[in-house]
């Protein structure tokens, strides 16, 4: 049924705002603020992926124009951050009507490449707008001002920036579980359908697509405020890879998977980095090819499964006469566009 | 030379064929009436192996030659001998009329050679380069009767041959068919056309409701022609 | 069914055209459904019947001719605005949302007139407000008792009422069934029938149907297609004994002549 | 101008070989190949490896590595893509992606980042004179080749048996088994034919491009917006966008530098607007 | 929590030891230039400090630590982050690139703690981005125009044609190279951006014998792979034969190395340090290819220095406290084997330092490996280098 109800039940949930607030006496704090960022874009791009059956690769766009809007906020406008980052946010958002207007047309890998495409013409244009971004300088200094608390310390600074990641994760859960969470998953199951229905299709999904964006602004511009920096990496195409990635190791339309795969990827980066490995994406790149070839449901899905399956045996010890039949595992294209191999 | 045993068939959970049992000798011509829907298609596609796949699903025996082919993917199953007519000719947009011809390979002991195809059909020598689809619905027919005799199909799986196509090429077709037999093919033929059906055909098989309701002979036919219309639902 | 008198007519199409890369699978189709009726569209397979439907429903823009619901122009409209025009349509291959239940179907289907779909920012509880009228519908196909079991996971009968459910809780003024007892046993066939039946009051009803028994039951006119043209329309005894159709169906040899 | 207009055509070069590769294996087996742009790369490093290690020569490589590309190509085929084959395209999609970081950083992991030298074969060392103005002899030579790749492929695809199978098995697979055609047998060398025909753009890019392990990765991402333009699918779209869209870059380079790079991106959306399916697209790309 | 603010431990230095971090590009196009090799000199400073100051030393455990910032900035801003906060780092050396040199500049800047930037050439550093803990201690932009563009416009060069690679550096360097021209009295007929990267420089080539007049110098502020492949090309179009001349921007003699010195013979740049230049440099050099199995490059002599001047700053504040050892730098004079004639200027601390016009030979004029420079001329630090920039207020 719906996955996230799961994410309705308590205990999950105080578990997870507990390891959200145990996150930095664990992991280097900077590291545990890379993780908080990373999981909400995972979130808000599992909106997509998991819950419109849209592959959105190109939300580099978006994270990092929204780290750029933050930092130059910040630094010019010497706001508050979280004001800045909200700025970023909306920027992020209002980016995502044109590029969502053009690609939620399209359907399947269509989409996908062509937000790729259009988050590397972003690219180009940061690369180019060097007067504002700085080119490959990176939009450097930005401070983390916060009504003149001393932030510098990253420690601290998770604590401050937590509530906007939690505020982030919070409105993905609850627009997955509204009624218009309801109209994305009749999309996503059967788009005709859903038309059939009376349901503007491409309006619903651009709105989709605009508060994915939204919110990956909102992670991004934090992530931009913790580093003090803006780069041209932030909106490369292999951050959207990236994002991606963590959603499928995760589990595709899992919601909270995508934050687990985020911690996954961000600290085996970190560990390898340190251990003076530099080219990650050899590790990543071929774990995701082994999830992709034989995991699909990623590790929060496979556990649900698990669990799911074991809750299953109990009930039909316990009743004999268990008669509903457990539903079908979704079909191996559960949380993807419908529609097979074109013939 | 083909023989179905129970051959059940689904589109996802919609049942289509139940236990479906028929013959056809060497030498014959059989043809699969039965009213819109009733399953005859669904039941040459099972027969050429192309059933399988996206909730489509068959269970029973299909003999070929003496040989169950139920394993065999379908280019296997017409590499014996099998030849396939399908309800919409299957004329490749892509490919030219001679092309169309040739893309087969040859499976059988008698194929008809380009010449002779071109001699039965000079308006496809006429079209030879036109790309398949340009040619008219008649013509599409012809050529995908033509193509499958020049691989030497030693069975011909022909869906509704005469749809759509006007008396004298509906004629010709008969003709044709009938030509084929001579030569020493087998046809199996699904028609809603029970009357063009008695003039070429040595048996008939009437599909209904997913079952094998009746076998006919022509003079059968002929006889209770209205009554089979009845049951055709019209 | 006799009635000579046409009711008025609530949907038109004129001079329709569907052309696929050169392929016209529908060419120059004139449809007139009158007010109430149960209108049956009957024809081989790929005589255009199911392109029709995506012709009126807008699923297709059509290439050329215009569609009018009572007097408002529909051509080129897309599916969601026609669905509130008052079009409502069952697919021939069963549509559903796998992942939601027949009640959450209903919900959505009855969400669609008001705007509350857009308000991401409410809790999908909001949705039980719709949820008496869908009980009401679920059991008027006879699905009551199965409201909450995934779609996915149900016999297929009762994923035809569901899309029947569906479109009717669209409350629409046509409703378009495509093949609504296509892949059903005599038995399921029996009860549709009787479904459609019941369901006709007050509705106007075009189908596309291949078993004859059921347009025999229930339609009031026919039309029968062949190669994407309207070979014959009018009340199903005539067209049953109309000698185009016959000949269509007994063969041209003879009846060309 | 004109000369800069012959600059656009070289790179066009590039894209229309790699958009035709793309095009080959999405038309043939329904993946868009992340991965080309890394097989490119390859293309490239593979030239640089034959001479650097072996003393291999251009002209040697250029026939070597194609060849090793492609079986590599039919092996991956085998070994992953068929796996995926049955499920939405988008697995495969991600599955190339995962393997376009692989091979990039395995290779940088070699190498490094930093660009690695190829000389330019002595025979093509100096410049021709084209009549209006002086060119450098490599350039035309890969503008040639990669024409009559481009000719060559379309030759093969409408004259040859071998042709003829593989447009009816784009067409129409099913059908095609059922005429007796093992359309699966097909599968995998067309695969490693696309992926052969990356490594050679790449051998061909490798005298002329810096030789490193990024140099594949923006490249495709372009190379996606020329086949968007084109319309995915289209053989004859791609190749064309491919030149086309060099030329027009080139040209804008020259007039309003500063949409150098941004000009083919702005040229999609355009398309996008006006034709969803790209230019030679078919419609069901568009909901 | 391990994220410690500044300052941590309570002794006179922090954490017991003194941890010098060398952060630079270990596997790209700077790795051979400076790299691990950079590191080994660090060890030698090391070395020589300890053999110095014996049981006076007030660092007593000294540590080295490395770290790859592949030349981008985000990592290198994390990696600086994680070099000061995790790994105790007191001083990070080298981080060539400019866009990450600005990157660690701010992380140190932040975080209270020195910076020496080798072998990153932006003027930004002693600039508006200038702050109280970061050294820029080797060359910038203005220092490679002058020597170049101002020593071959005296020396009859008067018209040039510049090509800059279009992004942050090569615009700084067209500027600087511009305005060195023009007050030598030279013109600068025409500067083109070319695109970044770039594999194709036809067009300028083909361009640059029909301007008007016709410029005596082609000057390229290419680097690293783009150089090799202007060279080449400039070779193959043999504009030398044509009259046009190379002058080279930025230059390292891992380039000439690469490329071959046939490749560039006689074109004339402004080299830091070179090892073969007096036997100072010369006997610094052995020791250093005893350790390292090469010659070394300027920026493995600069970081060796750096090093060692930090060190001494340490030993002078009797403590590592940032602001105790900056005080002892500002101002310092240096002359050890890679400062000759040195001072770290106080306004903007720029060291400033004797530096060379470098020729490169012909392959048949070399006589051992990597002797690829005939030093030309030596430009004194006072004229080497711009004077302080009053954009630049140190916090
Ligand atoms: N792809 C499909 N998915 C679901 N149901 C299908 C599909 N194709 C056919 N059917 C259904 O299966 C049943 C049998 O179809 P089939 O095409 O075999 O009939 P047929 O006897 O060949 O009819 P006709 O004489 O009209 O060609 C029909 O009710 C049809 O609606
Ligand atoms: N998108 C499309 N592109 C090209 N041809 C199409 C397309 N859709 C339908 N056709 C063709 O149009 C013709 C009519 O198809 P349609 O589905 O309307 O037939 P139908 O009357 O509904 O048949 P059935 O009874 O089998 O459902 C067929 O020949 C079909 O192949
Ligand atoms: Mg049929
Ligand atoms: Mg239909």
């Amino acid at each position: 049924m719906i996955l996230s109800r799961l994410a309705a039940r308590p205990i999950p949930l105080v578990a997870g705002l507990l390891v959200a607030l145990l996150l930095p006496w664990m992991i280097y704090p900077p590291v545990a603020m890379d993780i908080a960022c990373w999981a909400l874009f995972a979130a808000a791009v599992d909106l997509l992926l998991g819950f419109t059956g849209l592959l959105p690769f190109g939300h580099a766009a978006f994270w990092g124009g929204s780290a750029y809007v933050t930092g130059l906020i910040a630094l010019h406008a010497g706001l508050p951050f979280p004001v800045a980052v909200l700025g970023g946010a909306a920027f992020a958002a209002l980016l995502a009507v044109p590029i969502g207007y053009l690609s939620a047309r399209l359907r399947g890998i269509y989409f996908a490449m062509v937000t790729l495409a259009f988050a590397q013409m972003v690219y180009f244009v940061a690369n180019q707008w060097r007067g504002l971004t700085g080119g490959e300088n990176g939009l450097q200094g930005v401070p983390r001002e916060l009504f003149g608390v001393d932030l510098s310390d990253p420690f601290f600074f998770y604590y401050a920036g937590l509530p906007i990641i939690l505020l982030g994760l919070f409105a993905v859960w609850r627009i997955v579980r509204s009624p218009f969470g309801r109209v994305l998953i009749s999309i996503r199951d059967n788009p005709a359908r859903a038309q059939a229905l009376g349901y503007p299709v491409a309006r619903y999904k651009l709105l989709a697509f605009v508060l994915s964006a939204g919110l990956t602004g909102l992670a991004g511009g934090l992530f931009a405020i913790s580093h003090g920096f803006a780069s041209l990496d932030e909106v490369y195409w292999t951050t959207s890879g990236q994002a991606v990635m963590m959603v499928v190791l995760g589990g595709i339309g899992t919601l909270w998977g995508g934050a687990l795969g985020a911690a996954l990827i961000v600290e085996l980066g970190d560990y390898l980095a340190t251990a003076g490995f530099q080219e990650t994406g050899l590790i990543t790149g071929a774990i995701f090819a082994v999830i992709v070839l034989a995991f699909r449901r990623g590790i929060w899905g496979t556990a649900q499964e698990l669990l799911r399956a074991r809750a299953a045996r109990r009930a039909a010890g316990r009743t004999a006469t268990a008669e509903a039949a457990p539903e079908p595992a979704p079909a191996e294209s559960s949380g993807s566009p419908a529609g097979s191999r074109p013939t | 030379m083909l023989r179905i045993e129970n051959l059940s068939a689904w589109y996802g959970e919609a049942q289509v064929l139940r236990d479906v049992s028929l013959e056809v000798a060497e030498g014959e011509i059989v043809t699969l009436v039965g009213r819109n829907g009733a399953g005859k298609t669904t039941l040459l596609r099972s027969v050429l192996g192309l059933h399988a796949g996206g909730g489509a699903r068959a269970t029973g025996r299909v003999e070929f030659l003496g040989e169950d082919v139920v394993r065999l993917p379908a280019h296997r199953r017409a590499r014996r001998g099998l030849g396939y007519v399908p309800d919409d000719r299957g004329i490749f947009a892509t490919l030219s009329v001679e092309e169309n011809l040739t893309l087969p390979p040859v499976v059988g002991p008698k194929p008809w050679s380009l010449d002779q195809v071109y001699e039965t059909f000079p308006r496809l020598r006429e079209r030879r380069r036109f790309p398949g689809t340009k040619l008219s619905g008649g013509e599409q027919q012809m050529l995908a009767l033509a193509r499958v005799l020049r691989m030497g199909a030693r069975l011909l799986l022909c869906d509704e041959p005469t749809e759509g196509l006007s008396p004298l090429i509906v004629q010709q077709i008969g003709t044709i068919l009938r030509d084929v037999k001579e030569h020493g093919v087998t046809v199996l033929l699904i028609e809603q056309n029970v009357h063009f059906a008695a003039t070429v055909a040595d048996r008939h098989y009437l599909l209904a409701e997913g079952r094998i309701a009746r076998s006919l002979d022509n003079a059968e036919v002929r006889e209770r022609e209205h009554e089979l219309l009845e049951y055709l639902g019209i | 069914m006799d009635d000579p008198v046409r009711r008025p007519l609530i949907l038109t199409a004129r001079n329709l055209v569907k052309e696929f890369r050169g392929f016209r699978a529908v060419d120059g189709v004139d449809l007139d459904v009158a007010d109430g009726d149960v209108h049956a569209l009957v024809g081989p397979n790929g005589a255009g019947k199911t392109t029709l439907f995506h012709l009126l429903t807008g699923f297709h823009k059509p290439s050329d001719g215009r569609i009018r619901l009572g007097d408002r122009d529909l051509t080129g409209l897309g599916p969601e605005q026609v669905a509130r025009a008052g079009i409502a349509r069952s697919f021939q291959i069963t549509s559903l949302f796998a992942q939601l239940t027949p009640r959450e179907h209903l919900e959505l289907a009855l969400q669609s007139a008001t705007a509350l779909g857009w308000r991401f920012w409410r809790s999908d509880r909001a949705l039980a407000r719709f949820s008496g009228r869908a009980m009401e519908l679920l059991d008027e196909v006879g699905l009551a008792g199965h409201a909450d079991v995934p779609a996915g996971a149900l016999a297929y009968g009762r994923k035809r009422a569901l899309e029947l459910a569906l479109a009717l809780a669209l409350e629409p003024r046509v409703l378009l069934l495509d093949e609504p007892t296509a892949g059903m046993g005599v038995e399921d066939v029996d009860r549709t029938v009787a479904l459609i039946g019941r369901i006709r009051q007050g509705r106007t009803v075009v189908m596309v149907e291949h078993n004859m028994n059921v347009v025999g039951a229930l339609a009031d006119r026919v039309t029968v297609l062949q190669s994407g043209t309207v070979l014959v329309e009018g009340a199903y005894a005539e067209v049953r004994n109309d000698p185009r159709v016959i000949s269509a169906y007994l063969g041209d040899v003879d009846a060309a002549h | 101008m004109l000369q800069q207009a012959f600059n656009g055509l070289v790179g066009g070069a590039f894209y229309a070989l790699l958009a035709l590769g793309l095009s080959v294996i999405f038309g043939m087996l329904g993946v868009v190949n992340f991965a080309h742009g890394a097989f490119y790369m390859l293309g490239a490093f593979g030239a640089y490896v034959l001479l650097d290690s072996f003393g291999v020569n251009f002209w040697v490589a250029l026939v070597v590595v194609p060849v090793l590309l492609g079986l590599a190509g039919i092996v991956v085929e085998r070994l992953f893509v068929r796996r995926l084959a049955a499920l939405d395209p988008l697995y495969n999609f991600l599955f190339t992606f995962g393997l376009a970081l692989v091979l990039q950083d395995a290779v940088k992991r070699k190498y490094g980042v930093q660009s690695q030298p190829y000389a330019r074969p002595s025979e093509l060392s100096g410049s021709v004179n084209l009549g209006l103005f002086d060119y450098p002899a490599y350039q035309v030579f890969v503008l040639v080749l990669s024409v009559l790749a481009c000719a060559a492929v379309w030759l093969v695809l409408t004259r040859t048996r071998v042709g003829v199978i593989v447009r009816a098995a784009t067409e129409r697979p099913e059908l095609t088994r059922a005429l007796g055609i093992d359309v699966g047998r097909w599968v995998a060398p067309v695969f490693g034919f696309g992926i052969a025909l990356a490594g050679l753009a790449g051998v061909l890019a490798a005298p002329m491009r810096a030789v490193n392990p990024l140099m594949g990765a923006d490249l495709i991402i372009t190379v996606f917006a020329v086949v968007v333009i084109g319309g995915l699918g289209s053989i004859f779209g791609s190749v064309a966008a491919g030149f086309g869209i060099g030329l027009i870059s080139a040209l804008g380079n020259l007039y309003v530098p500063a949409l150098s790079q941004t000009l083919v991106f702005i040229l999609m959306a355009v398309v996008l607007l006006w034709r969803p399916a790209g230019l030679f697209g078919r419609e069901e790309a568009a909901l | 929590g391990c994220g410690g603010g500044p300052g941590g431990g309570g002794g006179k230095i922090s954490d017991g030891k003194v941890v010098l971090a060398v952060l630079n590009d270990q596997s790209g196009v700077y790795s051979q230039l400076s790299g691990q090799s950079s590191v080994k000199a660090v060890e030698m400073a090391i070395a020589d400090y300890k053999a110095k100051y014996g049981a006076k030393a007030v660092a007593k455990k000294i540590e080295v630590v490395s770290a790859d910032h592949q030349n981008k900035p985000d990592i290198a801003n994390s990696k600086a982050q994680e070099l000061y906060d995790r790994r105790q780092a007191d001083t990070i050396l080298d981080v060539p690139t400019s866009s990450a040199a600005l990157a660690v500049a701010n992380i140190a800047k932040a975080r209270k703690k020195v910076f020496f930037d080798i072998s990153a050439g932006t003027t930004a550093l002693e600039g508006a981005q200038c702050n109280k803990y970061t050294f820029h201690y080797g060359y910038n932009t203005y220092m490679l125009a002058q020597g170049t563009g101002a020593t071959a416009t005296q020396g009859g060069a008067k018209n040039w044609y510049i090509v800059y690679p279009d992004y942050a550096f090569g615009q700084d360097m067209n500027k600087s190279f511009t305005a060195a021209v023009q007050g030598a009295g030279g013109k600068v007929i025409k500067s083109d951006p070319a695109p970044f990267p770039s594999d194709n420089f036809s067009s300028f080539l083909l361009k640059a014998p029909g301007l008007n007049p016709k410029p005596q110098v082609l000057g390229t502020m290419e680097a690293g792979g783009d150089l090799v492949n202007f060279v080449k090309q400039y070779n193959e179009y043999k504009l030398r034969d044509k009259g046009i001349g190379l002058a080279v921007g930025l230059m390292f003699i891992t380039d000439i190395h690469s490329l071959g010195p046939d490749a560039l013979a006689g074109t004339q740049f402004t080299d830091p340090w070179y090892w073969n230049a007096d036997a100072t440099n010369r006997a610094w050099a052995d020791k250093f290819q005893a350790k390292a199995g090469k010659r070394p490059s300027f920026p493995n002599a600069a970081n060796y220095s750096a090093a060692l001047q930090y060190l001494e700053a340490v030993q002078r504040a009797g403590t590592d406290k940032s602001d105790a050892v900056v005080k002892q730098l500002e101002g310092a004079k240096i002359d050890d084997a890679f400062g000759h004639g040195g001072t770290i200027r106080a306004q903007d601390h720029l060291l400033l330092h004797d530096v060379d016009l470098a020729q490169v030979k012909a392959a048949k004029d070399v006589t051992e490996p990597w002797d690829y420079e005939k030093v030309v001329k030596t430009v004194p630090a006072a004229q080497a280098f711009q004077p302080a920039s009053p954009a630049c207020k140190l916090g």
